[in-house]
């Protein structure tokens, strides 16, 4: 039972972080239809940002600091690069983002070299918050809850309560009416992608030092995020959140629990069959689920998408 | 005798407006058949739920007594209808003559074919030759579609409503927004083109309607107020007063 | 057009290739390890250690066979078997006749039985597979060649050795091994299931489980099923950013016991460990670096130090090769015979600077030699790994591990010509 | 009746200028829509071409390189009928040529059967085996292009590569499948021992499937496959189902795909895991991307430029990555015809014979361009060895000169060869310009 509580928590930790991503990433796509496959290209760049600036300046500097630099990039991406390629067509769209994730990848390595960078959870936070039943719970990731829910409801009340928040809601159903009615687009779609990588450049200063700051961490999540939209519903914020908390929820019950598909099969009434060493399907009977925790999200969308092909949330088409 | 297109209390609903109220109509084969009516009545509409663009919320089409029920639009096509579009609907990457070819593939038994080669069969390239030659654009054959002109681009997207040999088609205001002499010699291809077919078509232009038509259905809110010869119809007081006054006014 | 691209890009392509296959006259050794990519950082170290040991054990000291310079050619293979095995061709072409590797068992895998292949089907220009670090059993058991040779105690000798330590120690009642969803995971599952209850029947395997390989972003909820089972020890054959992200987790979330492990020391990985991982984590290695094995080896790392002071000397395996391949080549009188050149590796006694005797055995040319238990720690530590001030010291030593471990090899050498 | 008048009146040759730049999806009106035969020359000249190469580059690593090209040209081919001609994006397309070669690796130990097949019929099983899987996936996949199906063949192409470490029995694990292709039944006395002998299985292989992809492209499935990746609605309304017609589409790109595993398994005798991974099949995006989608040949020019690029840059420089990543991204932005498209900009100049116009133009700028460029990347080299060159390890080789990265002389040449490079070009650029325009410009229109 304790077990249950402290994996829920575990768990709220990782969907909370992958929402901050998927919050920008699904704003981006449904205003602008960019499937920005650099998104966590960004998120590297927070986390490697912050490790730069908290050298000097320690890491609260660092968790204000990075997300604007970053911000900043994104909307300078937008301004010189996507908006080039925009007339393109979307295709190349989404090929620019996916150069661009190469290259900030190598840009990375070309400047903080190919290395672990020690990026580490700030001392005043390095501590056990409580512990269930001997599972500690890390202050740390207390505040990383609360940086999330902080974010996540300011973004509620920017897009609801804000002119500007009105704006992007009525871009996000109805792009050409809110052209049509004078309003400057492509600094919206500017502002929109700003604001939605300066978001992964947060969560990369908060997650760098628990997941680890390194070249290949942008690829680690890359594609998650994506799914995690996707199965949300493209354009919903709500969708994002809800998505991203049932992934965080069940890959950590996933990889919690030893259920292995012999149980499974044998649960549903298929004997095992005696001479499983020589079986062809013997690799299948023993994959247990950690072992899939982390495919679990894939066939989660592969499934949506055959039959609910608009997501949990969403209301167009993906 | 069956007609050729039969619709049977066809309604239509987006949520809660109600855009299609219950039309019954019955079009014979080989006539041509004008449907008319004010903005917003719902024109396109009717001809989207009769060529499955959109699923009916009630009612049936039937095509030479056949129900359309839970067809697919190609499933419809290769039945026999075959229907144009209000806002030029063509391959703008592709040469106008494979605009034209495209559309003769299904009904030349080609079908899903990849052991023919299509420049090497004749029945295509002449075909094609000839539908060109019917919409005057053999000139024009080896430049991308997109390219053309706007009465060129109308003229080809009939090319290819009429390409499949369909003997129902349905012209969606081939003639919008075009000048009166481009209007003139789009009627005319009709006329060229239709010839023994049934022709549907939605139509603003009163000039084409009464030049073209044998029967002319009014739509007025989602419902067909009245269906008749031209002069009937336009003798008819509700038109006159729900519609026609106005537009024939606006004629002189 | 086509045409003339296709040209274009095909005599630059002979330019390029043809340009360093001119001159040849220096003993060339190829290093085909991953220089780009994820696992680059593993492999610039190594290449560097590489160049480092040519340059100072070697070059520095008059060379071989009466002067001839030895030369290490870095070949980036970004860790996929095609590439190493198009680079493979390339080194080949370009006359080079010794090819090391170490990173990634599949990669090596797929040259051992390349290179099995291209000797047979090319007398003349064989080559020799010099393995520094893939440990896979199977490459001097079942897939065992005449060219490959492993400087690396494998994976099994490595696991005998830390059970060996593991069943000393009385403390140890509950065991929990997790690693990475792939051969070398389950190879190290394996023989550790089978060694401790070989030699600790009381001990109480807890845990056993693995997780995919690279994709795992958190590991908090594998730490967690560590810390309920109430394990007294961890045992895991994790490498790079898994090993990582799990140490850093099992720590965090509240284990108290040692961490066994093959692979958490060097490139960014002490120094991203740093205070927690002090006195917790051990590593199972060949070669003593505190205290040093000798004072040659000293005057050795300090040098490198000179010349890479953010360095790490994390794998003196990398020494010992190139020791016993100027040896082996010094005896045979030629380096260009690399079949009397791997007659005379075979069965070689080689007393390393890193402490101990070194003796390739011939029946597998699997090497045996030392090993030793380290610990994670910043006291007494002479030399620390990336610039941390921590390092990893010695808490015990097996001598000549797994001596007499039975192999499956059989050994198949070419006919004496 | 005037707007057609005026229409015809317009000299040929002068379409709208993006057509030429920028249109991707071009290809149609390249393809000579209305004549009754196929051009041979360029295929005989492939032909001759090929056999003519190894007498050339008689290296082995030459060789293996020019393999790797072909496979990844049919296989970037193969790609190219999905996301050029049928106008689907996928994220996952490395699986069925893994599944393909993989396939294959098992025939190859099924060591009754292959004794008795000669090698060459062996990628026909990649193939089928490629194509049974599509006809499995685009079964549900193609119900849609755009997102969906790219999203889709995302997850499946996950899952798949992540099978290939659970399921060990058919994918061999980390390490892989292995085995020998010298144990199939001699070919005519061919054995396949060396590395030329199955440079010409390859060969034949890549002008078979390259002569079969592109009469796929004549057919009228194929014809259709442009028509709906152009407008799928027009397409249902001529009678084909879009989505029946992406699935053909789909499925012969599985089998060409398949293709490509089963030369892959040849020419190395061992598939792994990155056979079928995410970075490959981004890989193959990249490659046929670069070569340009709108042309059949875009796909060639590109696999071949990456294959340079990824064995021989590599050589050369550690950052062979980061220049690639530069060039797909310019190459993204400025000429989204890729290069293909950036050669077929001067057809219709070579059509107006004023191709000696831009001789002298080219020279100008481009030279002055490409050395400051090289500059260029010499800085960079430069910068990185100074940064994370060991201490003490001063020296550094760029283009064949040795220096010391930490002088102040390299620094300032190179500095200046990519500043009076780049500062020329962009001086000469408005004369290129112009000479472009008036070469493009037919006599009779300026005069």
């Amino acid at each position: 039972m304790d077990l249950i509580l402290v994996n829920l928590i575990d768990g709220l930790v990782t969907g909370l972080l992958l929402f901050m991503l998927s919050a920008g990433l699904t704003l981006i796509f449904s205003m602008m239809g960019v499937l920005n496959f650099a998104h966590a290209s960004f998120y590297m760049l927070g986390a490697y940002f912050a490790y730069q600036i908290s050298l000097a300046l320690g890491f609260w500097m660092g968790l204000l600091i990075a997300p604007l630099i970053v911000g900043v990039m994104g909307a300078g991406v937008e301004r010189y690069g996507l908006r080039r390629v925009h007339q393109y067509g979307h295709v190349p769209e989404l090929i620019f983002t996916f150069g661009l994730a190469l290259l900030i990848e190598e840009l990375v390595q070309f400047i903080w070299g190919k290395n672990q960078m020690a990026y580490s959870v700030p001392d005043v936070l390095n501590f056990t918050a409580f512990a269930i039943s001997g599972n500690s719970i890390p202050a740390y990731k207390i505040f990383m809850i609360f940086i999330s829910i902080a974010i996540f409801i300011g973004l509620l009340y920017v897009l609801t309560k804000t002119r500007v928040g009105m704006i992007i809601q009525a871009a996000l159903s109805y792009p050409r009416t809110v052209e049509a009615l004078g309003h400057n687009v492509p600094l919206i779609f500017m502002g929109v992608f700003g604001v939605g990588t300066a978001l992964a450049g947060v969560a990369g200063v908060i997650a760098g030092p628990v997941l680890g700051t390194f070249p290949g961490m942008a690829f680690v999540l890359g594609s998650i995020v994506f799914v995690t939209i996707v199965i949300g519903g493209l354009g919903s914020l709500w969708g994002a959140l809800v998505a991203s908390l049932l992934i965080g929820w069940i890959t950590t019950f996933a990889k919690s629990y030893n259920i292995a598909m012999s149980d499974i099969l044998n649960g549903i009434g298929i004997v095992t069959p005696t001479d499983l060493e020589d079986n062809i399907f013997r690799d299948l009977w023993t994959v247990t689920s950690p072992q899939i925790a982390d495919i679990l999200p894939y066939i989660l969308m592969v499934l949506i998408l055959i039959f609910r092909p608009y997501g949990l949330f969403g209301k167009r088409a993906a | 005798m069956t007609p050729a297109l039969e619709l049977k209390g066809l309604r239509k609903s987006f949520g809660k407006a109600e855009i299609i109220r219950g039309i019954d109509l019955s079009i014979g084969k080989a006539e041509r058949h004008a449907v008319i009516g004010p903005n917003g009545a719902g024109k396109s509409t009717l001809f989207n739920l009769i060529t499955a663009r959109f699923p009916p919320t009630e009612g049936t089409v039937k095509l030479h007594g056949q129900d359309l029920t839970g067809m697919q639009p190609f499933q419809i096509n290769r039945l026999g209808l075959s229907r144009s579009f209000q806002i030029t609907n063509i391959f703008p990457k592709m040469t106008v003559f494979e605009n034209v070819r495209c559309a003769l593939l299904w009904s030349q038994g080609y079908k899903y074919s990849f052991w023919h080669m299509v420049n090497r069969k004749r029945d295509l390239t002449e075909g094609a030759e000839a539908i060109l030659e019917q919409i005057n654009l053999t000139e024009r054959r080896n430049l991308p579609a997109g390219v053309l002109s706007y009465a060129e681009q109308r003229a080809l997207e009939i090319g290819i409503t009429i390409a499949g040999g369909a003997d129902v088609v349905m012209l969606d205001e081939p003639t919008a927004g075009m000048s009166n002499s481009e209007t003139d010699y789009i009627t005319d291809l009709i006329l060229k083109v239709t010839e023994g077919k049934t022709l549907i078509m939605v139509e603003h232009d009163m000039g084409v309607v009464f030049g073209l038509a044998d029967r002319i259905s009014v739509l007025v809110y989602g419902e067909i107020i009245a269906t008749g010869k031209p002069e009937d119809v336009r003798a008819d007081p509700r038109v006159q007063e729900a519609y026609l006054g106005a537009a024939l006014e606006a004629e002189h | 057009m086509k045409k003339l691209t296709k040209m274009g890009a095909v005599s630059a392509l002979s330019l390029i290739v043809g340009a360093s296959a001119a001159f040849a006259e220096n003993i060339k050794i190829a290093f085909i390890d991953p220089l780009s990519g994820p696992f680059a950082s593993t492999g610039t170290n190594g290449l560097h250690q590489f160049e480092f040991a040519v340059e100072y054990m070697i070059n520095d000291k008059g060379g071989v066979l009466d002067g001839q310079t030895m030369e290490v050619v870095g070949f980036d293979n970004k860790t996929s078997p095609k590439e190493s095995l198009i680079q493979l061709q390339v080194a080949i072409d370009q006359g080079i006749r010794y090819i090391v590797q170490g990173n990634s068992s599949g990669v090596a895998h797929a040259l051992t039985e390349a290179i099995d292949k291209h000797n047979r089907r090319n007398p003349d220009s064989r080559v020799l597979f010099l393995n520094y670090a893939a440990v896979d059993p199977a490459l001097t058991n079942e897939n065992c060649n005449f060219w490959h040779f492993r400087f690396d105690a494998n994976a099994d000798i490595k696991m005998d050795a830390l059970t060996d330590v593991i069943a000393e120690n009385q403390d140890i009642k509950d065991v929990y091994i997790i690693g990475q969803d792939y051969s070398f995971g389950k190879a190290v599952s394996a023989a550790a299931n089978s060694m401790l209850k070989e030699k600790r029947p009381d001990i109480e395997v807890v845990g056993d489980e693995l997780h995919p390989i690279g994709k795992v972003k958190d590991f908090t909820p594998y730490a967690r099923k560590v810390v309920q089972s109430g394990a007294d020890a961890v045992i895991t054959g994790n490498w790079g950013a898994d090993m990582l992200g799990l140490g850093k987790s099992i720590i965090e979330n509240g284990f108290e016991g040692p961490i066994y492990t093959y692979y958490a020391a060097g490139s960014g990985m002490t120094a991203a460990f740093g205070e927690s991982g002090k006195d917790r984590i051990r590593l199972i290695a060949q070669g003593a670096i505190n205290p040093i094995g000798s004072e040659e080896a000293r005057d050795l790392y300090n040098a490198f130090l000179k010349k890479y002071p953010e360095g790490n000397i994390d794998q003196s395996r990398i020494f010992n090769t190139i020791g016993m391949l100027s040896k082996a080549i010094e005896q045979a009188g030629t380096a260009d015979d690399v079949v009397a050149v791997a007659s005379q590796l075979e069965g070689m006694e080689y007393d390393s600077m890193w402490g101990g005797t070194l003796y390739m055995r011939p029946q597998d040319h699997q090497l045996i030699q030392d090993m030793h238990i380290a610990v994670h720690t910043n006291d007494d530590i002479e030399f620390d790994y990336d610039q941390s001030g921590f390092g990893v010291k010695n808490e015990s030593t097996i001598e000549m591990a797994s001596k007499d471990i039975a192999t499956s090899c059989e050994m198949q050498r070419p006919d004496p010509s | 009746m005037s707007q057609i008048e005026q229409a015809k009146n317009e000299p040929k040759g002068a379409r709208p200028k993006e057509q030429i730049t920028t249109d991707p999806s071009d290809a149609a009106q390249r393809m000579r829509a209305g004549s009754m035969i196929i051009p041979v020359t360029p295929w005989v000249i492939a032909a001759v071409l090929l056999v003519l190469m190894p007498f050339i580059f008689t290296d082995n690593s030459a060789i293996t390189i020019m393999n790797q090209m072909s496979i990844t040209i049919i296989f970037a081919l193969a790609y190219n009928m999905l996301l050029g001609q049928g106008g689907m994006l996928s994220f996952g397309h490395a699986v069925y040529a893994g599944v393909g070669g993989f396939f294959c690796m098992h025939v190859m130990n099924w060591s009754d059967f292959f004794a008795g097949l000669p090698l060459p019929l062996l990628p026909l099983f990649g193939g089928l085996a490629g194509m049974s899987l599509a006809l499995v996936v685009g079964s549900f996949s193609t119900r849609s292009a755009g997102t969906v199906f790219a999203m889709i063949s995302l997850g499946i192409g996950e899952l798949i590569a992540a099978c290939s470490v659970i399921i060990v029995a058919f994918f061999g694990g980390e390490e892989g499948v292995s085995g020998n292709r010298t144990y199939a039944q001699p070919f005519f006395g061919v054995e396949f021992l060396q590395q030329i002998d199955v440079y010409y299985l390859i060969a034949f292989w890549l002008i078979l499937s390259a002569l079969l992809m592109y009469l796929f492209s004549r057919t009228p499935v194929g014809r259709m496959a442009n028509a709906v990746r152009d407008n799928p609605e027009r397409a249902e309304f001529l009678g084909y189902s879009a989505r029946w017609v992406r699935y053909y589409s789909f499925v012969a790109s599985g089998f060409f795909a398949g293709i490509a595993g089963g030369l892959f398994a040849i020419n190395y005798e061992i598939l792994t895991e990155e056979n079928l991974n995410t970075a490959s099949s981004g890989v193959i995006l990249l490659v046929t991307f670069l070569g340009g989608v709108g042309f059949f040949f875009g796909p060639i020019i590109g696999a071949i430029a990456f294959t340079l690029l990824q064995t021989v840059l590599s050589l050369q420089t550690e950052l062979w990555a980061f220049y690639a990543g530069v060039l797909f991204v310019a190459t993204v932005m400025f000429f989204p015809g890729g290069l293909a498209g950036l050669l077929m900009m001067h057809v219709p100049v070579f059509r107006l014979g004023k191709a000696r116009l831009l001789i002298i133009p080219y020279l100008k700028t481009l030279l002055p361009a490409a050395i400051g460029l090289l500059g260029l990347a010499g800085l960079v080299e430069l910068v990185f060895h100074y940064r994370h060159a060991a201490t003490g390890d001063n020296e550094m080789t760029v283009f064949w000169t040795t220096f010391d990265s930490h002088n102040i002389l390299p620094w300032v040449v190179l500095i200046a060869i990519a500043g009076i490079g780049l500062g020329i070009a962009k001086k000469t650029a408005p004369s290129l310009l112009e000479a472009w325009n008036e070469a493009t410009t037919p006599d009779g229109g300026t005069r």
